[in-house]
């Protein structure tokens, strides 16, 4: 399988006045070719941080950024700035979280639309008007040339998410970072947005990389799953084998937090206790230990490192579920 | 954590402090015009080998920079020099001793009076938003903050002065010598530079506290059966008040050089004064000198303002980590 | 919208109101006054002693602490003052001063020849202490250039205690007026000589009033009596009569009319260029107004050593375009005259005193015909460039000069007092093309010593360069006659080397409660002038309150 | 939904527009120029034949003055809040955009003028700027401008460079930003596209408000005897006046009352502007 970006070793610091912040530590990540990779993680666990830095997009004196990033048969961590411009767009794209400030508030849809295409591809204006009003068809908002000269603030949210894709696909990207597309949408939007997005990706044969802190969504729409805790990846593996074969405590934590359909009224949504740890001052041993109810003393001592239960499923983890050991109390 | 953060804020004012007089120093040699020949003519040679070393002209612009500062450190302002022309004066410190207490004082009562009354103000106007009597006020209070202190002062001379026959018109009275006339001669040149301030304050106090109405710790207040007074002044006004210290903080320091033509216009020959001459009699030393203090004011007092947000609002203290 | 109730927004009210109740209940009344005088002056003070060059409005202060060997009666005559009896040789080459005696200093030194002695050494620079002084302008040739104590001491000896002598090398039939010259050469005692600080914040004098305090920002100047002082007035009674004199600086006029007709001041002076304020003062029944003769002519005076007034054509061309009447009547309202000539009709610098010869005039074509003139002459246009200070009326008159100007045809822009000031600390005009110049010349001939001297001030752009007129200007100062100082004057005027505007007398307005301005009579007779050119008589004056 | 102007807003507006009507017109209307002396109109009251708003006491007439004035003052306020507030929020809007070292020099810059006075900056700079070495050479009046309309403009600079830095900080922290660098824009475009379209809102209503400082700065120099020669601007004829307020106080007061008026009527459109461009932002 050929490897659309592979990620080695990347580490990313933010210098604050309290200290160096290591945001992200260490991250391995395959990307292969026209699949669908999943990053879950809660918030603050360095999914999005970790994503940006692969494509180059943190920038400023205060972030140092290690390791190295290859994209598409290019090492985008030895190219310069501008040479990672050039692949913005026509390479890899990202659709951003909130629709909502993803959009400049004060120039039409058309114009932040076509802006892509006529500097990108070189378009003409009209050409470029014209290609916008048929990738908002194909991102399935209806009368597309009437859309074309509205500003965000007159759209709901589920459309400007659409307009949002239909900027990251404008340019034909060959790979698209979703960052919690749906977050800021209600339910029954969200579920459309999860949809189109896949048929956009089989149809444009696109590989994708989706960032969510939901565990369901990943199962319906990820051929691979990572899972991030405080800036490292805890687990990863083929979709069908991490829910087969949970192995950290965490990730089962995670599922555990989604709401259910089924479940019963009166019954307590799990949540997952205590806060992440403190980025600036991190605890010698497993980050988790603190909030894990299997936790033993080993965790509070050793960083875990990751281990391999062969199919590629990675953990991090001393005590791994399917492990017989006594839950504390 | 918070001491690196608080060390940081000083070096860069320091840094600031350090460009500025810097600044200064090459921007006083550009005055055209040999400052021997200025300050000196009548000298002999050997004076004028002496003033041209006490000058400076003698060393490059650096090291001259480097002396006055060590200068300035140990409290020597440098020298006035009199226009008789030869190389004698009086110590800018002393001129400083009898100016700046009077717009030091000037420039207190001035930010006393406009927080005394456009704290009231704001709060009523925040109260009555959107009525009536808040629009006009609020017009007017626009209108009033356009005039300029001169022509309010130059109104009030007149008037209150001469033909109302309440205030005295001209000079300055220490506090020690007579504290009742210290406080009549400073009525009309604090309130001339005053009504501006009040008006701009009232305006900032006003939005702010507006916002803060909003909030939902005021319905639950409300709801807890506090009376409306309680709450503005205790609940609403300190959450309300930042914008209206940043402002403070700025006029400050406008006012240490901004009460220039408020001091001509009632004869109070205060440090404006004392600067405006320095200027015009390129009295190179005192210029430096007293432009860096004014620096000092203005940067010493947007950090006391620093420290004022943390003691008003604790949102500021906790919310660093 | 606000989510509080309506209902006690009078509450609110009332605090408001409270808080002005609290802040305007301040109102105290004014200090009582006695014998305290409170005089405004238009002039800073930069020190008194022999190197300072203090204006007028400062030597009306100075004078009540220090005095001078000769002063100016009310007739325009000088008299003996200090001195007991003045007294020169036939061919005025020597002059014998006999002092009074039993005349002490504030620090208890008595007057001696010595001590004058002593100042006149300060005074030429000799005094290594203190420099060269202005007056030293006046007397320095008239010594004949001595640069040591050595050569002094044969030009000035002490023939007795009280009795000084002067050997002049040339005639100097006014050398009695050098010793007044409108009150500069004080003199002080030896210790204050001695002091660096001499005149900026001591001085020890013979006058009425003993210094107190001097401000060191040159605002405020306060006096006290002087017990001792050796003036008596007509009835015989102890001088002076206040016991304090307070002398503030007030640099705008309207603010010394406004406190003046507050009570806040007892007097204060004026130039003609306060019309305004003068008119109004007049009508007001509270206060007094003293005018002096309108002998003070102020003249524009061009630098001859740069372009462009080094040319005829540019100086006729300034000399025709101003409009003198209406030049008097913006700035003056009515309180000075349009100047033609130097000085007054009955000085003798004046053409059409006795005389038909003509003064410069107004006229407009000639104006423009010697713009054009000069254009022809060095390709370039006229341009003036006209310092102003910082008060309204130097604004004012400036900038209409500068109208008159452009009117016919010459660039005029003003120079802002920023500039000016520093230019004229450079030594009066010593680089400007012009400059306002008050020729205080009512009474006396001596500014001719302006036109006629080298100095060791260099103030070559200051004076006249043109050797002859320099030597008709000598020969008028030795042989002090009028014909010969008209003959001068012609020149000056055909040259157009200074261009008179107005002439006026300066104004001191009293407050009617103010008593005994210029009542005291001299030693020898007379008085001195109420509006004089060295400050009235302060030992007499006294607030009946 | 469009909300509909109040008096005061038209009021504004139409002074406004009268000003700058006088400003660019005024020397066709036909009456004697500002410098021409009246001399037997001297001190007449407003409403004078020939004269409406009367003559001063140097006997040059007030409207003549007012319309001159409004050039002036409006030429010089319109220049250098233009020219600061370019050179200002290029700075403010770069610093913002790149940080780093180059936004601590520019910060750091903003904060060194700030630190002086804004009237004491601009005397110095015109005691500086508006003498010639060799005294004897006038400095021609457009220098005298020029010298002004800069001080003024180093005034402004900073004033203006910190609203757009701010702006810029927060604008640029803004998804879209991120969005559009996703795509492959260059900085510039991003800048230009992007965020000054964000920014602009903010500094033309403040730069309203910066014209009012500068028209007063302005008045307030020439009341130092700074300003521009020959006391032709509003400023000017305050200090020309200031001393005949008991005498003819409509020589003082019709100029402070031009030059409020201007003030109030920036300050307000300044307001206005700010509330209606930034109403799309506001739905959000």
């Amino acid at each position: 399988m050929n490897s659309m970006m592979s990620i080695g070793n990347l580490h990313v610091r933010f210098a604050t006045p309290f200290g160096s912040l290591e945001a992200v530590r260490s991250v391995d990540l395959e990307i292969p070719a026209g699949a669908s990779v999943g990053i879950v993680g809660e918030s603050g666990s360095g999914k999005t941080v970790a994503c940006r830095a692969a494509m180059g997009l943190l920038s400023g004196s205060n972030v140092q950024r290690d390791g190295t990033v290859v994209f598409d048969g290019k090492e985008l961590t030895a190219m310069t700035r501008e040479e990672v411009r050039n692949e913005f767009g026509t390479g890899m794209a990202m659709i951003f979280q909130d629709p909502m400030t993803a959009l400049n508030p004060v120039r039409r849809i058309g114009t932040q639309l076509s802006e892509s295409l006529r500097l990108r591809l070189g378009m003409d204006k009209k050409a470029a008007l014209a290609r916008s009003a048929e990738l908002l068809s194909l991102v399935r908002i209806p009368d597309p040339e009437a859309m074309l000269k509205k500003f965000p603030y007159q759209l709901s949210g589920g459309m400007r998410q659409r307009v949002m894709i239909a900027i990251a696909i404008s340019c034909n990207p060959k790979l698209l970072f979703a960052d919690e597309p749906t977050t800021a949408l209600d339910v029954t939007v969200q579920a459309q947005i999860l949809q189109l997005l896949s048929e956009l990706r089989r149809d444009l044969k696109m590989s994708m990389v989706l960032i969510t802190h939901d565990l369901g969504v990943v199962a319906n729409h990820t051929d691979f799953v990572a899972v991030m805790y405080a800036g490292e990846v805890v687990e990863q593996a083929t979709t069908a084998e991490l829910f087969a074969n949970m192995k950290m405590p965490y990730t089962q934590a995670l599922l555990n937090s989604i709401p259910n359909i089924e479940m019963k009224s009166g019954e307590r949504l799990q949540v997952i206790e205590g806060r992440l740890p403190n980025p600036v001052d991190r605890p010698k041993g497993c980050g988790f230990v603190t909030r894990c109810s299997y936790a033993q003393q080993k965790c509070h001592d050793e960083h875990p490192p990751l281990l391999d239960a062969g199919n590629g499923h990675l953990y991090r983890c001393w005590y791994p579920l399917g492990h017989t050991i006594a839950r504390k109390p | 954590m918070k001491y690196r953060v608080a060390l940081k804020n000083l070096a860069k004012a320091v840094l600031v402090l350090f460009l500025v007089t810097f600044s200064i120093s090459i921007l006083v040699r550009w005055l055209p015009g040999d400052p021997i020949e200025i300050l000196m003519p009548f000298a002999t040679e050997e004076g004028r080998a002496a003033l041209r070393a006490e000058l400076g002209l003698d060393i490059n612009v650096v090291q001259y920079y480097f002396s006055w500062l060590f200068d300035l450190l140990r409290g020597d302002f440098g020298v006035w020099y009199a226009s008789t022309g030869d190389g004698g004066g009086v110590p800018v410190r002393s001129m400083l001793a009898v100016a700046l207490p009077r717009s030091l004082l000037i420039m207190l009562y001035t930010m006393v009076v406009s927080i005394v009354f456009a704290v009231p103000l704001g709060i009523f106007l925040a109260y009555r938003a959107e009525t009536r009597t808040d629009k006009t006020i609020s017009n007017v209070l626009f209108a009033v903050s356009s005039i300029p202190s001169f022509a309010i002062g130059l109104a009030l001379a007149f008037v209150v002065g001469v033909q109302l026959d309440l205030l005295p018109v001209i000079g300055y009275v220490p506090f020690a010598e007579n504290p009742s006339e210290h406080f009549r001669s400073l009525v009309m040149p604090v309130v001339s530079l005053s009504i501006g301030l009040i008006a701009t304050f009232s305006r900032l106090l006003r939005v702010d506290m507006i916002a803060t109405l909003r909030e939902d710790f005021v319905t639950m207040a409300s709801s807890k059966g506090l009376s409306n007074m309680w709450i503005l002044w205790r609940h609403v006004l300190r959450p309300s008040s930042s914008t209206l210290m940043t402002s403070a903080a700025l006029q400050m320091g406008a006012l240490i050089g901004g009460a220039v033509v408020i001091e001509s216009v009632f004869a109070l020959n205060g440090f404006g004064m004392l600067l405006t001459t320095a200027i015009a009699t390129r009295q190179y030393l005192a210029i430096q000198s007293l432009v860096a203090l004014i620096a000092i004011a203005y940067i010493v007092f947007n950090l006391i303002v620093d420290v004022l947000y943390a003691v008003v609002d604790p949102r500021v203290r906790g919310g660093r980590g | 919208m606000n989510k509080l109730s309506r209902g006690n927004h009078r509450k609110v009210a009332f605090v408001m109101a409270m808080a002005l109740v609290a802040s305007l209940s301040q109102v105290a009344p004014a200090a009582a006054k006695g014998d305290d005088i409170v005089i405004l002056i238009g002039e800073k003070d930069s020190g008194w002693c022999a190197q300072d060059s203090p204006g007028l409005d400062q030597i009306s202060a100075k004078n009540a602490v220090a005095e001078t060997l000769t002063i100016m009666n009310e007739k325009g005559k000088i008299v003996p003052y200090l001195a007991k009896t003045v007294e020169n040789s036939a061919d005025f080459k020597t002059w014998k001063f006999t002092l009074r005696e039993g005349i002490y200093f504030h620090d208890g030194e008595e007057l001696t020849a010595a001590t004058v002695l002593a100042n006149v050494a300060a005074n030429l620079g000799l005094n290594p202490l203190i420099p060269a002084s202005l007056p030293a302008i006046a007397w320095q040739d008239g010594f004949g250039g001595v640069t040591s104590l050595a050569q002094f001491a044969a030009k000035a000896q002490a023939l007795g205690k009280y009795v000084v002598q002067f050997n002049l090398p040339a005639p100097r039939p006014l050398f009695n007026e050098s010793w007044y010259a409108n009150g500069r050469p004080v003199i002080w005692s030896t210790k204050t000589l001695q002091t660096k600080a001499c005149g900026t914040t001591v001085g020890a004098g013979t006058g009425p009033f003993k210094i107190r305090s001097k401000g060191v920002d040159q605002f405020q100047t306060v006096l006290e009596a002087n017990p001792n002082y050796w003036r008596k007035d007509a009835a015989g009674k102890r001088l002076p009569k206040a016991a304090t004199v307070t002398y503030k600086v007030v640099l705008d006029a309207a603010q010394r009319t406004n406190a003046l007709v507050k009570g806040q001041a007892d007097i204060a002076t004026f130039g003609a260029s306060s019309g305004p304020q003068l008119n109004e003062m007049k009508k007001n029944a509270k206060l007094v107004l003293f005018e002096g003769r309108r002998d003070t002519t102020w003249s524009f005076h061009m630098n001859t050593t740069a372009a462009p007034f080094n040319s005829k054509s540019a100086r006729l061309a300034f000399s025709y375009a101003i409009d003198r009447e209406a030049l008097a009547k913006v700035v003056a309202k009515g309180n000075a005259d349009a100047a033609y000539c130097f000085g007054a009709t009955y000085h003798p610098y004046n053409l059409s005193n006795g005389g038909k010869k003509k003064c410069a005039t107004f006229d407009l074509a000639k104006a423009k015909q010697y713009v054009a003139a000069y254009k022809t002459e060095t390709g370039k246009d006229l341009t003036v460039l006209l310092p102003t200070t910082e008060s309204t009326e130097s604004a004012k008159a400036n900038q209409a000069v500068c109208n008159m100007l452009k009117k016919a045809g010459a660039a005029c822009s003003l120079m802002p007092p920023v500039t000016a000031t520093a230019v004229i600390l450079r030594g009066f005009a010593l680089q400007q093309q012009v400059s306002w110049f008050n020729v205080v010349a009512g009474y006396s001939p001596a500014f001719a010593d302006l036109f006629s001297r080298k100095t060791n001030l260099e103030l070559s752009g200051f004076r006249f360069t043109n050797p002859g007129l320099a030597a008709c200007f000598q020969t008028a100062l030795e042989t002090n006659a009028a014909a010969k100082y008209q003959e001068c004057a012609a020149v000056l005027h055909g040259e157009a080397y200074w261009v008179p505007t107005y002439n006026e007398g300066g104004f001191i307005v009293a407050r009617n409660t103010v008593t005994g301005l210029g009542e005291t009579p001299l030693p020898v007779g007379g008085k001195r002038p109420v509006v004089g050119l060295s400050g009235f008589d302060i030992a007499s004056v006294k607030v009946s309150d | 939904m469009r909300k509909k102007y109040t008096i005061p807003t038209y009021f504004a507006f139409g002074w406004l527009g009268f000003a700058v009507f006088l400003a660019v017109f005024g020397s066709f209307i036909p009456i004697d120029g500002y410098q021409v002396i009246h001399g037997d109109f001297i001190d007449s009251p407003p409403f004078t034949s020939g004269h409406w708003f009367g003559v001063d006491s140097n006997g040059y007439d007030i409207f003549s003055g007012i319309i001159n004035g409004a050039r002036l003052s409006i030429f010089i306020a319109v220049v250098s809040v233009g020219l600061g507030g370019f050179i200002g929020s290029l700075l403010g809007v770069t610093a913002a955009y790149y940080r780093g070292r180059y936004d601590s020099v520019v910060n750091t810059a903003f904060n060194v003028v700030l630190s002086v006075p804004n009237l004491v900056l601009a005397l110095a700079l015109v005691a500086v700027l508006a003498t010639n070495v060799d005294i004897n050479e006038a400095v021609p009046t457009w220098r005298r401008l020029i010298t002004l309309v800069m001080s003024l403009t180093i005034v402004i600079i900073p004033i203006l460079g910190r609203i757009a830095r701010a702006a810029t900080l927060a604008w640029s922290g803004r998804e879209f930003i991120v969005a559009a660098r996703s795509m492959g824009m260059r900085d510039r475009h991003i800048i230009s596209r992007h965020i000054v379209p964000n920014v602009l809102p903010a500094l033309i209503a403040v730069g309203f408000l910066a014209v009012g400082v500068v028209i007063i700065a302005e008045a307030s120099l020439s009341l130092l005897g700074v300003g521009i020669p020959d006391g032709a601007s509003w400023g000017g004829m305050i200090a020309r006046g200031r001393n005949d307020l008991e005498y003819n106080p409509h020589a003082l007061y019709i100029p402070i009352i031009a030059l409020a008026f201007t003030v109030i009527s920036t300050n307000h459109v300044g307001d206005v502007l700010r509330g209606k461009l930034d109403r799309r932002e506001g739905r959000l």
